[in-house]
């Protein structure tokens, strides 16, 4: 039974309006852009976001007025510092006010490593001495020299992989970030993926796999879905389109034109690809970087 | 051979302050921008040993490429010693493997408490920021703290709004009761000096002043009154060489123009 | 500063008399039996072992007397069940009395997990109502629903893998086992490998490293180091081996002619290998199954 | 086609009533030996979507190979899909992700408690048994667990010396009582026949007794008064298809023999 389905299909299916979803979960690289457009065209509503930093994905989707929640331990835009409507939202509650569980990059690593190995809490040794603890509930001394961290278990975690089969099977390298956390922790995983291969390709390597196919609900075949953040072997980052982004939605109105322009008015990704234009053959690598063989026998 | 204060930008400065941080052999937790700029200089002179841990899951003892803007930039992963996820290059920070870490803030106190989290009340803030990402964790857990910041009396300040990023607390034994295991701020480099802590009263000095500016001009700078002690004198200026290899990893000047 | 250095020089310098030494973390497969025979040779004692099942290596190096206290969850032979050594020395104190703190492998990968991520414990919810509990002093009950599983912090631990260059960089497929938790929770690491190649090979494909190159503080070229257990790609298990160990040493006097003949006679890996003869060589894979390219640009 | 009694070994027959408990797409923890076959001819059968779960740190969707002696062969990783650690294998069992879980052992008593760590006093043991391996885990985590052994007075026992893998403990709500979130022993499939438990009293009671016994000759092999309800039957016997598919699994009648 295939799990391939397209994009709009899996958003529909598996985040409804109130879901909690992860996303970004390699930090700055392969962030499903894709998928979150998906979800601000399907006008979703009072979402939780869960990621270490989603780079300027959690800004878009915040902007679009599709977020509730943010558990995060960053939220801006890496090229240039601030995420406008992050501020608007959580300053003035523009489009509307969101409530921000504030974490370190090891505390969402550890919440998530606890959903997964589905214990309630991990001790940890970061963090005492901050104020982080006391505005997060998810944080407790523990004992002295410990905090505990709670569980976090999104409804939804969604990753962009190279390379996917139908069955949900696939393969993922470069820097993971919180990858396998929290997709072992969230109750459904979806994939997009660069390509879709025969399932041969990924079982012959299967120390390549991110993830155990069994917990894969969907795989949608996305090619390009992670622009502007780069692809290890596909593309690099758009540098531009970040600066870009930062320029366009200093004022909400400003927002509004980008997100009509570049999400809105595109009916999916390969419409989304043609806009970038130029650029986006230019962000291909130029130099092949073959992994060295290894044999299964 | 030292070069002019007008060759230079006040960011090739702070890059020259922060490689000198490093030494040979030792594991820095390296972070973005100007940091990782420092480790690839220091990996070229003085330091050619020293390993890189990036939190988005990689660890390189190879040079970084130059022209980077990300961590997670393709070029980062290709040739790294290790690419893995998040928890595992943090589990070595917690484990104490990690000698140095570098973090930027918004704002420092006279204990080198760093803010990244807001400005003005903690219940309804004027400027929300992003956020810690890896900073809190790496100011806890790394066994000396080198932080980079723009010097202003708005950043420099008595006390900041919110602690993300432990440094000495409210000082001496505070980072202990708070059960740290380790650590505390080492430096922090600004755009105007390098400032240090007293072993007795962990509160920052002034122990240098760029070659473009003086003592009292950082001084007047630092939103609270700082100390500046006899021995302060100019940071030691780029050399020649050392600002060629930073704007070969810099060509753009992204970070440091 | 190359790491290169003949196994018995490894031994020497990083596993003294009194040594905790994590091996057979990959459970039946790529155990470093060549770096416990030289332990053998080198007579040492007072050791302590940890490993989730090492199949018949610490029985080899109990009946040997090497070995004070075991921390493990299965001791034995995987073809035959009982390990006649194990039996002797924790039934009957011969060679020696042995300690044995008795796990599940659960609880000894989280104890090692706790150790990787420098904290003194993790909580579980595995063995609640096991017998196991009240026997092991690092399994404590910490509230209704939880145990907490001591950290499990080995002074060295021992690898077997494919292929590794003088700099420690390593590269290692096939199931890992507690592999990465016990590689980072021990204060060293000693890599035996079936090659040595150059750094590039192993820097170009960084997702296949086991463990953060700086934590290996040995490495060791060991051909055929993990016979009779298997390494994928370059050999199979060696049933006969296991069968032939477990009829030769049901008596102790059996035991030392075994150990004799296989061990101490023995210069090193190559004499082995020429002792196991014509099997040696029909070990090896006749197909091949190599893993589908990766590009990393 | 069934085939006479004559024609298999108690063990083929194991192998079949094993399989029987697969349910097809169930998350199976499989572990060695009989179970592994009974994984395999499962697949081969009515349950072609089954995965198997090993705790070396595999995953397999497609049929293992024939002739496989250990999980950690490598022809049982060529084609997995996923490899992995132990850790985030029994990750997914302590989440609650594993249907049913396999395990062996060396004695087990009327409420399906399991003892694979010693005979005998625990501070002066007869006989060492090599241990739990993943067993206990099994045991305590997966929602349904199916255990194999000999039939014997010695191994099944009123009372066991050792509880190394939780059954019902010493009746019912005694699993709730220890903490334990699911699962429980669902069936034991001996050398004589298939024990199941009483939803009320959770004691053993014989299912059925394989066709070359009885069931009284199965109760005089058993160490306590076995229960015999008036449903208890025959089970049943192979196919000659099974017969045929499981020796294709275990070429040399290595654990079936």
């Amino acid at each position: 039974m295939s799990k391939l389905v397209p994009l709009p299909d899996a958003i529909t299916r598996f985040v409804p309006d109130g879901a909690s979803v992860a996303l970004g979960t390699s930090l700055e690289s392969v962030i499903p852009f894709a998928a979150g457009h998906e979800m601000v065209r399907q006008n979703r509503r009072d979402l939780e976001l869960v990621g270490p930093i989603s780079d300027i994905l959690f800004d878009q989707l915040i902007g679009a007025g599709c977020v509730r929640r943010v558990v995060a331990a960053w939220v801006g835009n890496v090229s240039a510092g601030l995420g406008h409507n992050y501020r608007r939202a959580a300053e003035q509650g523009v489009p509307r006010a969101i409530d921000v569980e504030e974490h370190s990059n090891l505390s969402i690593g550890l919440g998530l490593l606890a959903g997964a190995l589905g214990v309630p809490y991990l001790p940890t040794r970061t963090l005492l001495g901050s104020d982080l603890v006391s505005r997060n509930p998810r944080l407790e001394p523990l004992e002295p020299g410990l905090l505990r961290v709670g569980a976090i278990e999104p409804d939804v975690t969604i990753l962009h992989v190279q390379r996917a089969d139908d069955a949900g099977h696939a393969h993922a390298w470069g820097n993971l970030g919180v990858t396998k956390e929290a997709g072992l922790a969230a109750e459904s995983v979806i994939l997009t993926s660069e390509e879709i291969v025969p399932t041969d390709v990924i079982l012959s390597d299967p120390n390549r796999v991110p993830l155990p196919p069994h917990r894969v609900r969907a795989v949608c075949h996305v090619p390009g879905g992670a622009h502007p953040s780069p692809v290890q072997g596909h593309y690099g980052r758009d540098h531009v389109a970040y600066a870009a982004y930062h320029r366009a939605t200093r004022d909400q109105a400003g927002f509004d034109a980008w997100l009509r322009e570049g999400v809105l008015d595109v009916p999916d990704r390969a419409g989304y690809l043609d806009k970038v234009g130029e650029r986006w053959p230019a962000l291909r690598p130029l130099v092949r970087c073959p992994a060295a063989p290894v044999d299964y026998a | 051979m030292a070069v002019n204060a007008a060759d230079y930008t006040p960011q090739e400065l702070m890059v020259v302050a922060a490689a000198r941080e490093i030494r040979d052999g030792e594991v820095v937790f390296v972070g973005m921008r100007l940091p990782l700029l420092a480790f690839a200089l220091a990996k070229r002179t003085h330091a050619p040993s020293a390993i890189g841990l990036f939190e988005n899951g990689l660890v390189r003892d190879q040079l970084p490429p130059p022209g980077l803007y990300t961590m997670g930039d393709p070029p980062n992963v290709t040739g790294a010693s290790w690419a893995t996820g998040l928890v595992e290059v943090m589990a070595l920070l917690q484990r104490g493997d990690v000698d140095l870490g570098f973090i930027g803030g918004a704002e420092v106190d006279r204990f080198g408490n760093i803010n990244t989290n807001l400005i003005g009340p903690p219940e309804r803030p004027t400027v929300r920021l992003p956020g810690s990402g890896g900073g809190a964790d790496i100011a806890c857990l790394s066994k000396r703290l080198v932080s980079l910041m723009e010097h202003a009396p708005r950043r420099l300040r008595e006390r900041v709004d919110f602690v993300t990023s432990p440094g000495y607390g409210d000082g001496p034994d505070w980072r202990r009761r708070q059960g740290l295991v380790r650590g505390g701020p080492s430096a922090v480099i600004t755009t105007l000096g390098v400032l240090r802590f007293d072993d007795i009263t962990s509160e920052a000095y002034l122990a240098s002043y760029h070659p473009f500016t003086t003592a009292e001009e950082v001084a007047a700078a630092t939103g609270w009154p700082l100390s500046i002690p006899a021995c302060c004198a100019p940071t030691p200026p780029p050399t020649a060489d050392e600002l060629r290899l930073i704007r070969e990893a810099d060509p753009d000047g992204f970070w440091t123009r």
